[in-house]
């Protein structure tokens, strides 16, 4: 019964959307707003990924809502498996395989620079802070598979996010003691295409970078025991 | 001139604040959400003159609409966001003592965060920006479901969790078929774009949108996890999602049906869908022998209302909504509140564990009792002119249906009086009678109810300037043409 | 044109895939096989900064976590 | 093979969600659900990009030999995109914690078998 609801509930569905797909072809418009932020993106804010500057400038209000999200689930989250379990038994620690160690010995400091690399170079080239955070938090999977007594410090985790957060929030307020709008760009915006340019977005890729990167790894932390 | 933007990032700022305070002390994360509830409560209170004059407008990162982000304060969004700020204070005062078990400075951030949600919520004025700060909102509300930690407050986080994450998918199909079509995200372009309704390409966005914040909202055939999350989140967070998550929800649905698409056509199906809501929660509210539940499924009944006072769609139904909507929000925190601490003293959310508790805890009981009265609509309280303008707005319509809808809303506010006195006569005429030792709660617990009661009764007596306001706070979802000439210069 | 509709049927494949497994982490990685050919179509589709984030948060962290908590639970769905 | 050309991502795209739709619907196991709205958000993800696409179009990316050009995608998809799948990781995240929970309290994962809550 269940499935035949389920059933037709798609078709209709299927059928809805196809009459709405009809008024949206594929590959053709474009929107005004897009055709804006490629026209405008560069000289507005200086920087040369118009996605980075649609992200972090033009609609950065957004990546602001979305770091808090993601900061609630985290806490959210460590507030649903919390109360640690005080008289741990001892479990026998069964070690990674030695493929495995050594790997994270050798992969570790570069994965940690790569994801370094990608959000600094978030207004220059693909990628910025979320993906860079998430690089940042994969070392840290990396180091909870192959080594059962490496365990990051909870402590420095709820530091790093929290400044991080004050300082997307602070930028974007900063801005406001100049008389500009919040999350305007009101550092100087550089030499096109270079490292030190776009004003405020690598400031505020940087932060996202740490924030994203804290927070999965706090939330790998959580799941698997944690403390 | 204050800038709105501070309502959200005071806040925000103030909740990312929390863990690095809480290292030097434990008392940071009681006081920083209180200060940071006392300061939005302040601006928004300083914006109300200038907004009732014209609109506020803040363009993030200082680009024009539609190729930024905009905050819209107009009489609507300070409305709420007074409702939110004064509510998130009394609340957050009153959990200061009352949350001690538990990881108390997680459920202090996420309760600061769920307020933020909120307030994002009703200021923004992009509807992908809008997405986000629901999100903000729904996932705080899962996590402060689940806060207790126990089989039903888990069980009930689940419901609630998957639910809602399939409405906030649909919500965002139905953002990216309107992107698809009209190429803007923000609100006014959009609805610039749509007169009336008759492209299946606007009705399934509509459908879409409406289903994803209606689970939110708990509109009728929606609302299958409020009664357990409600009932299994502790006492302070049921009363903020039954006076604030639940109406921001339902803020979204209006916007979306006023303000986006401007479904005039379809307003006569959303009062039927009230008032099924309406009914079916006062009936199942009449069953219940729990007394969180009932409250609950009282809330079901109460938001039905109210979507049945918008949908009708004149000038004075939607004050009246407006005038239910803001009484709602005050008994329900309040009853939530009071019933949260009897239920803390007597260790049952039975009701017949409360008989007698009025010898006990006679603050307390008291409050419940203006809180109940309140709800029901009896004369002095600001229950009364809320239905009172209901009713009179559906007999002012002439329409025989309409006045059998009015009808239908009476019996539905006697079955609530039915129920509420039930609980009333069980507080103060049942129970031994032996001199039990007086259990009063504490100062700070009743300071709040002490203010929620004295707001009850003062703006029960005198209504007027309220309803003066309230006014022009309607004509915004009215005169849809003037928000979207606001944004567009 | 081809090699596009011969991923997106891969991709469907996956996806009915880790819809029907008995066996959770059969499941989660045939979730993740959808990841990462939704991380190459991001990229065919001219957007590399959805792309590698798809491949990065999707395909990588969400299987570790998923296999972290079916660790945790059980593996077969009864 | 027109048709196929340019409506073949849409399918793609609906088909994730219909099959993430389908196992929210069908299935009891509390982490296929989950698993199922993976599927159904990957659906979404990959019909906004969809809708960016220009033909024979670049990357949004200004870079030395590709200067600022009618011929870019539009990068607000892909903009909104970047958000959502941090959105759905976390909803996710939350989700499968609660998943152990859950496991933690009834020792099963089967929705039909977890009933304390009554109506």
């Amino acid at each position: 019964m269940r499935k035949i609801i389920s059933i037709l509930l798609l078709f209709i569905l299927t059928a809805g959307f196809t009459l709405c797909l009809l008024d949206i072809p594929f590959g053709e418009q474009k929107t005004k707003v897009g055709n804006y932020y490629i026209n405008n993106g560069a000289r507005e804010t200086g920087a040369a990924n118009i996605v980075t500057s649609v992200v972090v400038n033009y609609r950065g209000f957004d990546t602001l809502g979305e770091i808090t999200i993601l900061f609630t689930a985290a806490i959210g989250l460590a507030a649903v498996l919390g109360h640690p379990k005080k008289n741990k038994d001892p479990q026998p620690k069964e070690p990674a395989s030695l493929i495995v160690y050594t790997g994270y010995r050798i992969l570790f400091p570069f994965m940690l620079l790569f994801g370094a690399y990608i959000f600094i170079h978030g207004h220059l080239t693909p990628g910025g802070g979320f993906q860079g955070g998430a690089v940042i938090a994969s070392a840290f999977i990396l180091m909870y598979m192959s080594s059962k007594d490496k365990k990051i410090n909870p402590t420095a985790v709820k530091i790093i996010e929290s400044l991080a957060g004050l300082t997307f929030v602070g930028t974007a307020a900063a801005a406001l003691t100049l008389g500009r709008p919040f999350l305007s760009n009101f550092m100087p915006k550089g030499e096109f295409m270079t490292l030190l340019s776009a004003g405020i977005i690598p400031v505020i890729y940087i932060a996202v970078g740490f924030k994203v990167g804290a927070e999965f790894s706090g939330i790998i932390h959580d799941l698997t025991g944690g403390n | 001139m204050v800038n709105p933007v501070l309502l959200i990032a005071v806040p925000l700022a103030s909740a990312f604040l929390i863990p690095i305070a809480g290292l030097l002390s434990k008392k940071f994360e009681k006081i920083i959400p209180i200060a940071a509830m006392l300061f939005n409560f302040i601006i928004s209170l300083m914006l109300v003159f200038p907004v009732l004059e014209k609109p506020v407008q803040v363009y993030i990162g200082g680009f024009s609409p539609p190729f930024c982000i905009n905050l819209f304060a107009g009489p609507v969004a300070i409305f709420f966001s007074i409702l939110i700020s004064l509510v998130g204070l009394l609340i957050s005062i009153y959990a200061a003592s009352y949350i001690k078990k538990g990881a108390t400075e997680k459920y202090h951030i996420l309760y600061l965060l769920l307020l933020t949600g909120a307030t994002g919520v009703v200021l923004t004025g992009d509807i992908f920006n809008l997405f986000v700060f629901f999100e903000i909102l729904c996932i705080s509300s899962y996590a402060l479901v689940a806060y207790t930690n126990d089989k039903a407050g888990i069980e009930a986080a689940v419901k609630y969790l998957i639910q809602g994450a399939l409405g906030s998918s649909l919500i965002l199909l139905g953002i990216g078929f309107l992107y698809g079509k009209y190429g803007t995200l923000n609100m006014a372009h959009i609805a610039a774009s749509i007169n009336t309704i008759t492209a299946a390409s606007d009705f399934i966005p509509l459908v879409l949108l409406i289903t994803g914040f209606g689970i939110e909202a708990a509109i009728f055939p929606l609302n299958a996890w409020l009664p357990d999350a409600h009932s299994s989140a502790p006492s302070t967070i049921s009363a903020i999602l039954s006076a604030i998550a639940i109406e921001v929800g339902l803020y979204a649905v209006l916007r979306i049906i006023f303000t986006l698409f401007g479904a005039s056509s379809m307003l006569l199906f959303f009062t039927f869908l009230g008032l099924t809501t309406l009914l079916i929660g006062e009936m199942c509210a009449f069953t219940q022998t729990n007394i969180k539940r009932m409250l609950a499924y009282s809330s079901i009944g109460q938001i039905g209302l109210i979507l049945f006072a918008f949908a009708m769609g004149t000038a004075h139904s939607i004050t009246g909504g407006f005038f239910q909507l803001l009484s709602h929000t005050l008994g329900k925190a309040l009853l939530f509140l009071s019933a949260g601490y009897m239920i803390y003293r007597s260790g049952s959310m039975h009701i017949s564990s409360l008989q007698g508790q009025a010898q006990k805890m006679p603050y307390t009981a008291f409050a419940f009792t203006i809180g109940a009265f309140s709800l029901v609509g009896l004369p002095p309280f600001i229950g009364f002119p809320g239905k009172f303008m209901i009713i009179k707005a559906a007999m002012f319509k002439y329409e025989m249906l309409f006045t059998i809808l009015a009808i239908l809303v009476l019996t539905a506010t006697i079955i609530e009086g039915v129920y509420f006195f039930k609980v009333v006569q069980a507080l103060y005429f049942k129970g031994d009678d032996t001199a039990t030792p007086k259990q009063r709660a504490p100062l700070i617990v009743l300071i709040p109810l002490f203010l929620f009661v004295l707001l009850i009764i003062g703006i029960g007596i005198y209504p007027k300037y309220i309803i003066k306001i309230l006014n022009t706070t309607g004509k915004e979802f009215i005169n849809r043409f003037d928000y979207i000439r606001g944004i567009i210069r | 044109m081809t090699i596009i509709t011969i991923l997106i049927l891969l991709m469907l494949i996956a996806a009915i895939a880790a819809a029907v497994f008995k066996d959770l982490l059969n499941a989660v990685i045939a979730l993740c096989i959808v990841s990462l050919i939704n991380a190459l179509l991001f990229y065919f589709l001219h957007a590399p900064d959805v792309a590698m984030a798809e491949a990065a948060i999707g395909a990588a962290l969400v299987t570790a976590i998923f296999v972290i908590v079916i660790k945790k639970t059980t593996r077969y769905e009864e | 093979m027109d048709f196929l050309n340019n409506y073949i991502y849409y399918i793609g795209a609906f088909g994730l969600f219909f099959i993430g739709l389908y196992t929210m619907l069908i299935k009891k196991n509390l982490i296929k659900i989950i698993i199922g709205l993976t599927l159904l958000d990957s659906g979404i993800y990959l019909f906004f990009v969809a809708v960016g696409y220009l033909h024979k179009g670049t990357a949004p990316i200004i870079s030395g030999h590709s200067p600022a050009s009618e011929k870019m995608v539009d990068p607000v998809p892909q903009a909104l995109i970047l958000t959502a799948i941090v959105i759905g990781v976390s909803i996710l995240a939350l989700a499968l914690s609660l998943a152990v929970k859950l496991y933690q309290h009834y020792h099963t994962l089967n929705i039909k078998n977890i009933k304390e809550l009554k109506w």
